[in-house]
């Protein structure tokens, strides 16, 4: 069903890539010979089944722009960015959480409030700034990362993750203060349950309280919203990756869509697609693994 | 000498916007080995006192205290290490709502097994051993439940069981026994009371129910708005009281066991006909061949202990959940035929919609010809509470306003689900005369539920007993105490009358309250029938 | 009935507040509590300044469009925040600026608030293959990625501004639906609910008399995000030549246009930047403290 | 800058991605014209000053009536693959360009000009035109002329990069780049001094800027982010000779422009030399509104140089307002002309800013020939070209709708001549024809300009853009 709204959307899409693919000084009488070669003129239905056709038994078709197959140039893309994504969500987990923690128990304080503020402020601040201003910094000033990222992957283990570290920390820092106010949140609402003070009169240490009884209960809505952050970072973040030059699966896709490459951007949207909903089923999982309630509300 | 020792407590709490002061000077004294209670009217401070002693405050609360000291500790101006300290050894605190008490995303089992280790105590018991002394039924499967798979009453006996094992020196029971019926009140009283006797432990016991106070205190504290407006022996508590509050009160736990009620109802068409209706959660069934009738203008009364399926009863005979069997509804014309007054009034009301909204929309969907502002008026409720949001009103006022809505029309069944459960003597009175007032004047069919006996009796013309999800039998009200044949039914019946006269007659002045004679050693099983009835007059 | 009895009839109890007696003054009520916090009176003077900035600039006889005569030159007492590549004044570009954010971010919200609340109730409300089938559509809405999907369906439709605001409203609303629905699942599970159910209320005045009051506050304050995030995103689309267009003063399309200067002319980007976090955070803000106070 | 022996060292220029096939006959972007034309080799290109240099030909001459033209080519040629460059390779890329079926962009260049290729011998070819060109060596040096192995298979270049040209593909990785070792068997491998070349893609200006400042990159274009990020005077600033024109061109059919008066009240409100310093970067010439690049002879005499001239204006309007809008891809043109014009009385510009792909974009409805007003880049080309693509009534291009026969038959007969004194005279002709009746403005002819970093020596025979040849011959890097 996705594929084929997508699959539409993209035939709607003004711009012919057989005009594309030869430049402004073609004639059309090429454009239309490229075409059929191509079998891009096939209306969007018949276009559709052959192509999901293909999908399926791993005939992915051939870029149009690349000239090449789309299963390698896909799933190489996409290895990286589940790199990357995975490397970003890394960060983003303990550095959030450990923030809204902090919060939570310095609730109210001034120093609470400057966080929420700050953190706001570094999300609405826009990815391409933030990550320049990392670029200037670590790679201009005190060049110690590549400015592009292709020039350390693949180069020694330092440099590749090197390479990996500030855009994974840009992708990272503009979703901390969602889960930080998310884990904030579900942390106080959590320590004001009645259980939370029944167990705080039992004599239980800070720790203990933490351990036993806040996290799991906390976890719940924070893994909501991380599961949401896996998949958008696994499926790449076409800002961040055209940032740092990273070779990413969400670049591609950007350079796909407007290139008109149908088949590398239909079959993009369908990988990022799977992750993603991939993503949000763990998330149910992990969900039901830490609150008995949901397992119940699901099974009956 | 005291094991604890308060003067001049005052805890102001911060409402939304301001600070109302919830406890006002305060003094009182608990004696090493003393059962102390404290009654008062819903609100008056009773649970913010419970949690000042375990040295725990709402957030924002502004305390000061000349003393509030707990065996020679100064709970104040402890630091964090040695509340922590006084926590683990000192006090352990049932709390008032138990099944929030409980941690919801762990088992049973490993929480009362981590509340038991905290206990700096070696000799410590199994979970399964400490579950079956509150008396639970399956120990084991209980353990392996979570808390939202086990019934109010159930949760209740978990974590009593959890501060029992601990073995504190100081015990505060916040309304240990609120959400059971009279057996398993007396079951869990007596294991608090074998329990307390054994390690010695003062106890704190906090109720509205004077009854149950004055019965197993040695002395009680009236609280009012949340002052100590007298303090007395436990044994005086009936016989003198001063305070216009008390006096109230202890006049209508008096008029408590006026028997059943009287007025006969005119025999009708019946309304509600259920034959062999079942219901299963996940499995596991809870209701298993019920069979009742309720006819026109009647009240049924339904009682049975915790989880017996009373709430399950109710709602399938509303067709809220899926049942087995057949449940015929005879009230032609009548659009919404069922109504239910609920055993939580707070979560039956809209809180965003005020009180006039909620009863004209009553009024329209159920048909009725009157107006919300009469509608009020019958209901005792003031004109300018029309105007208000659920959360101004007053426990009372609320199941007003949801008795309101049941009745605001021509629906001919209405469920009442434990509608008094809740509430002080004051407004527990007030209610029940309503519902028959209301019931007498519609005319509706009436299934009451309670697990308080005497409250059943109080309003049903015949009452069913409900145990483990079978119907055991149905006995007119009146003459209940002749007719019933159930053993089961029979003890409740002797239970509920001990309690009564236990209040009533304020015998005995033990120098420990808990232990007290109409308890002491006799489970619920080994209340023989002619016991039960012996008792009764 | 004893003596007593008349005396109690009314017992003593504690009351809500003085002043606080019906809905209304509950209201006013807390609007008051909210003018005392500080965080919440910062907000929204920066919000109502920017809106008045939106509505007045033309008025105040800024023009930032006209060349100044010098480029690129630094922050001054003649040209607060500098001026750009082509001698545009960068103060004068910022506050014109604030027509566009504050168009297409509010509206795509009010979209996403408004298809999102009702997908939410009618999901968490019916439950059943309804609610799955929701739940699938929204899961589709969160998988893709939004970029792509924008820059595919700006470039199908053009560029024009409802298109722009439908399709960021419709990709923000499950953000919106998911939390409603939660919501609303738990607030079906109530009582009060099922007393109306009993009472045969029609499934409409369910959703929008009974289950909306109790949902708005927490969709409100999903909303505000949304506003941070549409905000966002049309920066981002900027960054990728897809939403406003040149020469629009929008704050988003600044700071990418100019992201190259970030070393040689900061202030062309700082200040653009500094407009959108001010706004997003105060719009956030002001969600929190309107949250705190309505649904403690 | 080192002692001349410091040959060698790896030159690395900054690219955008390719957005076309790379393949030396299809590619159509300059980039992946760029990935190609370092392996390939054409016959000639243009030097920095815009005369043309031999590459794989020797020489080239004219017959009698101008229709025929034949190349020498040079023996020691080969292609990386060990076979020498032959005259029938040279057939085979000719004809594959000009074949109807070609999917070459090269074919429209040749288009109604070059008839029929004929190898005379091993080493020599004629071209058989369909009509005189005097300029038509300058077609050598266009898109897909880089020569290729008779028999060459389109699409399989990158599986086998083949060409005769100075270096040899070793790594091409989308979304990053090429890399290419010196071609040892390069007819003129004593000249090539680079060890290897590196075209590096980066995403935008402002990453190549960053991978500058990183020492990432040797050369960056400059631009005035550039020139405003990093102190000059720590590298070398090197300069191309003119290499293109951008054009704001009119529908001279719809109103207000059908009228020329209106069209010459826009020319005169321009300022231009300020447009040169904010569009690019004080590189460029002031221009007259004719196709004609300084660097090319003859130009055409005795035309008035047109500057701002508010008067004027005042008097072109007689009382009109002007109220339209320009359409195009180049923001920043499109942004200074609007500026300069709504700062003139009587002009309200609005600004229409499109993707490329949406600018030039095909079937119904394209942007760049059917706007009433639009602001389009042109390459540079042989002054005739010009005309037949953008003023010639039946041209694929031209979007000013203009028609004139007159100008037509004045190209046909400059194409047609060689001598000095006729091209002159219809030189000036063409030129007063475009001036007064401006079917489109010329506001400036502009080099490309860019920063190099101080390690590389030597200087660029062609220009710095490589529009036409890759040319390292002379260049190093110190290592
Ligand atoms: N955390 C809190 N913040 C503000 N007010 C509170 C808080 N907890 C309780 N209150 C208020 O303090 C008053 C006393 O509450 P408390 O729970 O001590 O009453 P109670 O006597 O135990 O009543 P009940 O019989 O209903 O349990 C009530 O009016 C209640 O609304
Ligand atoms: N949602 C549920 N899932 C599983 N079991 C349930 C659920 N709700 C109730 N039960 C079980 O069903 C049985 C009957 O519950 P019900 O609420 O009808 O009891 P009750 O008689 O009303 O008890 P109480 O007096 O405590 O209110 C109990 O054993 C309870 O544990
Ligand atoms: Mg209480
Ligand atoms: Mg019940």
């Amino acid at each position: 069903m996705v594929s084929a709204a997508l699959f539409w959307l993209i035939h709607v899409v003004p711009g012919d890539p057989g005009r594309n693919a030869l430049g402004p000084y073609a004639t059309e009488s090429q454009v239309a010979a490229w075409n059929s070669a191509h079998g891009a003129e096939a209306g969007p239905l018949e276009g559709y089944v052959s192509w999901l056709a293909g999908f399926a038994t791993g005939d992915w078709g051939v870029s149009l722009v690349y000239d090449v197959p789309v299963l390698g140039l896909v799933m190489g893309r996409f290895v990286n960015s589940v790199a990357l994504g995975v490397l970003a969500f890394a960060l983003l987990v303990p550095l959030a959480i450990g923030i809204g923690a902090l919060q939570a128990r310095t609730e109210g304080s001034r120093g609470d409030r400057a966080t929420t503020v700050t953190l706001m402020t570094l999300a609405s601040v826009p990815e391409f700034v933030i990550g320049v201003v990392f670029l200037i910094v670590f790679a201009v000033v005190l060049p110690i990362a590549p400015v592009r990222a292709t020039d350390g992957l693949g180069s020694g283990v330092v440099l590749h993750v090197g390479a990996m570290l500030l855009p994974a920390l840009t992708l990272a820092l503009g979703t901390v203060s969602i889960v930080a106010r998310t884990a904030r949140s579900s942390i106080i609402d959590t320590t004001r349950a009645p259980f939370y003070r029944a167990a705080v009169v039992r004599g239980l240490s800070g720790g203990e309280l933490f351990r036993r009884h806040v996290a799991r209960n906390a976890l719940g809505p924070t893994i909501a919203v991380l599961g949401l952050c896996l998949g958008v970072f696994i499926g790449g973040s076409a800002v961040v990756e055209t940032l740092f030059g990273y070779p990413g699966l969400g670049e591609l896709l950007v350079t796909a869509t407007q290139r008109k490459d149908l088949p590398v951007l239909t079959a993009g949207v369908m990988v990022t697609g799977f992750v993603s909903l991939a993503a949000l089923l763990a998330t149910d999982l992990a969900l039901a693994a830490v609150d008995p309630r949901v397992r119940l509300s699901e099974g009956s | 000498m005291s094991v604890v020792r308060v003067r001049g407590l005052s805890i102001d709490l911060r409402s939304p916007r301001r600070y109302r002061r919830v406890v006002d000077e305060v003094d009182f004294d608990i004696d090493d080995g003393e059962t102390f209670g404290i009654v008062g009217a819903s609100g008056s401070g009773k649970s913010t006192i419970a949690w000042a002693l375990a040295g725990h405050f709402a957030r924002h609360a502004r305390v000061s205290a000349d003393r509030l000291e707990i065996d020679g500790l100064d709970v104040l101006s402890l630091d964090r290490a040695a509340l922590r300290r006084h926590r683990r050894a000192g006090v352990a605190i049932v709390p008032q709502e138990p099944q929030r008490a409980l941690d919801p995303t762990a088992r049973i089992g490993p929480q009362v097994a981590r509340a038991i280790s905290s206990a700096e105590d070696s000799a410590r018991p199994s979970v399964i051993e400490v579950l079956a002394e509150v008396g639970l039924d399956e120990p084991e499967s209980i353990a392996r439940r979570f808390p939202h798979e086990v019934s109010g009453g159930q949760a209740q006996r978990i974590v009593l069981a959890m501060a029992l094992a601990r073995r504190p020196g100081l015990l505060i029971l916040d309304e240990p026994t609120a959400g059971l019926d009279a057996v398993s009140r007396e079951a869990v009283l007596s294991t608090i009371g074998r329990t307390v006797q054994r390690r010695g432990s003062s106890v704190l016991l906090i109720s509205h129910d004077l009854t149950l106070v004055a019965a197993h205190s040695d002395r009680v504290g009236i609280l009012v708005d949340g002052r100590v407006v007298e303090t007395r022996p436990a044994e005086s508590l009936f016989s003198g009281p001063r305070h216009p509050w008390t006096r109230g009160a202890v006049a209508i736990e008096r008029s408590r066991d006026a028997a059943a009620r009287r007025n006969a109802r005119s025999a009708g068409r019946t309304v509600v006909d259920a034959d062999g209706v079942g219901v299963r959660y996940g499995g596991r069934p809870v209701l298993e061949g019920i069979r009742l009738r309720i006819e026109r203008g009647e009240t049924l009364g339904l009682v049975g202990e915790t989880g017996s399926g009373k709430t399950t009863l109710g709602r399938a005979i509303a067709g809220l959940i899926p049942h087995s069997g057949e449940v015929v509804i005879d009230a032609p014309d009548v659009p919404p035929p069922v109504q239910i007054v609920w055993q939580n009034a707070d979560a039956s009301l809209n809180p965003r919609r005020t009180v006039g909204q909620t009863l004209s929309r009553a009024i329209r969907l159920l048909d009725g010809q009157t107006t919300p502002l009469l509608l009020a008026e019958r209901t005792g409720l003031t004109a300018d509470a029309l105007d208000k949001l659920p959360h101004q009103l007053s426990g009372g006022e609320k199941q007003r306003v949801a008795l309101a809505r049941a009745f605001a029309g021509r629906s001919a069944v209405v469920v009442c689900d434990e509608p008094t459960s809740a509430l002080d003597p004051h407004n527990r009175e007030l209610i029940l005369d309503l519902i028959v007032q209301l019931q007498e004047t519609t005319g509706a069919a009436c299934l009451f539920i309670s697990h308080d006996l005497a409250v059943v009796r109080r309003v049903s013309h015949r009452v069913a007993v409900l145990r483990d999800g079978r119907m055991l039998e149905t006995v007119s009200a009146a003459g209940m105490d002749v007719d019933a044949r159930h053993a089961y039914t029979r003890n409740l019946i002797a239970a509920t009358r001990r309690l009564a006269s236990a209040g009533a007659a304020s015998p005995h002045g033990s120098s420990n309250g808990v232990d007290s004679a109409a308890m002491d050693g006799s489970g619920p099983s080994s209340v023989s029938p002619d016991t039960g009835t012996s008792t009764c007059r | 009935m004893t003596s007593a009895d008349a005396v109690l009839r009314e017992p003593r109890r504690p009351r809500a507040p003085a002043g606080a007696d019906s809905a209304r003054e509950e209201r006013r009520a807390a609007g008051g509590v909210l003018i005392r916090r500080p965080t919440f009176v910062v907000s929204a003077l920066i919000v109502l300044a920017w809106i008045l900035a939106a509505i007045g600039w033309r008025w105040l006889g800024i023009d930032p469009y006209a060349d100044t005569g010098a480029s690129l030159a630094a922050p001054s007492a003649d040209h607060w925040f500098g001026t750009d590549r082509i001698g545009r004044d960068v103060f004068a570009r910022v506050l014109a600026g604030s027509e566009s954010v504050l168009v297409v971010a509010p509206a795509a919200t009010l979209v996403a608030t408004v298809l999102g609340t009702v997908v939410g109730l009618v999901a968490g409300y019916r439950r059943g293959w309804i609610d799955a089938a929701l739940m699938r559509v929204l899961d589709v809405l969160i998988v893709v990625p939004v970029v792509v999907v924008l820059l595919v369906v700006v470039t199908a439709f053009g560029q024009s501004l409802p298109v722009l605001i439908l399709a960021i409203g419709v990709l923000l609303s499950p953000l919106i639906a998911r939390v409603v629905r939660a919501q609303t699942l738990m607030e079906t599970g109530k009582e009060y609910i099922e007393s109306a159910r009993l009472q045969g209320e029609r499934p409409s005045r369910m959703l929008l008399h009974e289950l909306l009051p109790n949902v708005w506050p927490q969709a409100l304050v999903q909303a505000t995000l949304c506003v941070g995030i549409a905000v966002f995103v049309t920066a981002t689309l900027s960054f990728l030549g897809l939403a406003a267009t040149p020469p629009s003063p929008d704050w988003g399309l600044a700071v990418s246009e100019n992201r190259a200067f970030l070393q040689g002319a900061w202030w062309t980007v700082a200040f653009p930047c500094a407009a959108i976090a001010s706004l997003v955070v105060s719009v956030n803000l002001i969600g929190d403290n309107v949250k705190e106070v309505l649904a403690p | 800058a080192g002692a001349h022996g410091a040959d060698g060292g790896v030159y690395r220029v900054p690219i955008s991605a390719p957005g076309s096939q790379i393949d030396p006959l299809t590619a159509s972007d300059q980039y992946a014209l760029a990935i190609t034309g370092l392996v390939t080799e054409p016959l000639a290109s243009l030097d920095a000053d815009g005369v043309l240099h031999p590459r794989l030909a020797t020489q080239w001459s004219a017959s009698a009536d101008g229709l025929t033209w034949t190349v020498e080519l040079r023996p020691e040629a080969r292609f990386n693959d060990g076979e020498p460059v032959t005259a029938t390779d040279v057939v085979w890329t000719f004809e594959s360009i000009i074949d109807e079926e070609s999917p070459s962009p090269g074919q429209t260049s040749f288009a109604g000009v070059l008839e029929a290729i004929e190898a005379t011998d091993e080493l020599s070819v004629d071209f058989v035109l369909s009509r005189p060109f005097s300029d038509f060596p300058l077609l050598f040096t266009g898109p897909n002329t880089g020569i290729l192995p008779d028999g060459y298979t389109p699409g399989s270049w990158l599986e086998e990069p083949v060409g005769a040209g100075q270096f040899l593909l070793t790594d091409y990785t989308i979304g990053q780049g090429a890399t290419y070792v010196k071609n040892p068997d390069y007819w003129n491998a004593d000249e090539i001094l680079l060890d290897g070349v590196e075209l590096k893609i980066y995403a935008d200006a402002q990453a190549q800027l960053l991978a500058f400042q990183a020492g990432d990159i040797d050369r960056i274009g400059l631009t005035a982010e550039v020139a405003s990020t990093i102190d000059l005077a720590d590298y070398d600033v090197i300069s191309s000779g003119f290499n293109r024109f951008d054009a704001l061109v009119f529908d001279v059919t719809a109103p207000p422009f059908d009228d020329e008066t209106a069209r010459q009240a826009v020319a005169w409100a321009i300022d231009r030399p300020a447009l040169i310093e904010a569009v690019y970067f004080g590189n460029a010439d002031v221009a007259n509104d004719t196709t004609f690049f300084p660097d090319y002879e003859p130009k055409p005499q005795g035309l008035q140089q047109r500057t701002q001239d508010l008067d004027r204006v005042e008097e072109l309007r007689a009382g009109r307002t002007f109220r339209f809008t320009i359409t195009t891809s180049y923001q920043l043109l499109g942004e200074v002309i609007q500026q300069q014009l709504n700062a003139v009385p009587g002009f309200d510009v609005s600004l229409d800013v499109m993707t490329t792909e949406e600018y030039y974009a095909d079937g119904d409805v394209v942007p760049w020939l059917q706007a009433p007003v639009t602001a389009t880049s042109w390459a540079k080309r042989a002054p005739t070209q010009y005309l037949a693509a953008m003023y010639a009534a039946g041209s694929d291009w031209n979007a000013s709708h203009y028609d004139n026969p007159e100008l037509e038959e004045l190209a046909a007969g400059f194409d047609a001549t060689t001598d000095p004194v006729q091209r002159q005279a219809l030189v000036d002709e063409i030129g007063r024809i475009q001036w007064s009746e401006v079917p489109a403005i010329i506001p400036a002819y502009s080099k490309s300009q860019a920063v190099q970093s101080t390690r590389v020596e030597g200087e660029f025979a062609g220009p710095l853009d490589f529009y036409t040849g890759y040319d390292f011959s002379g260049i190093s890097v110190e290592r």
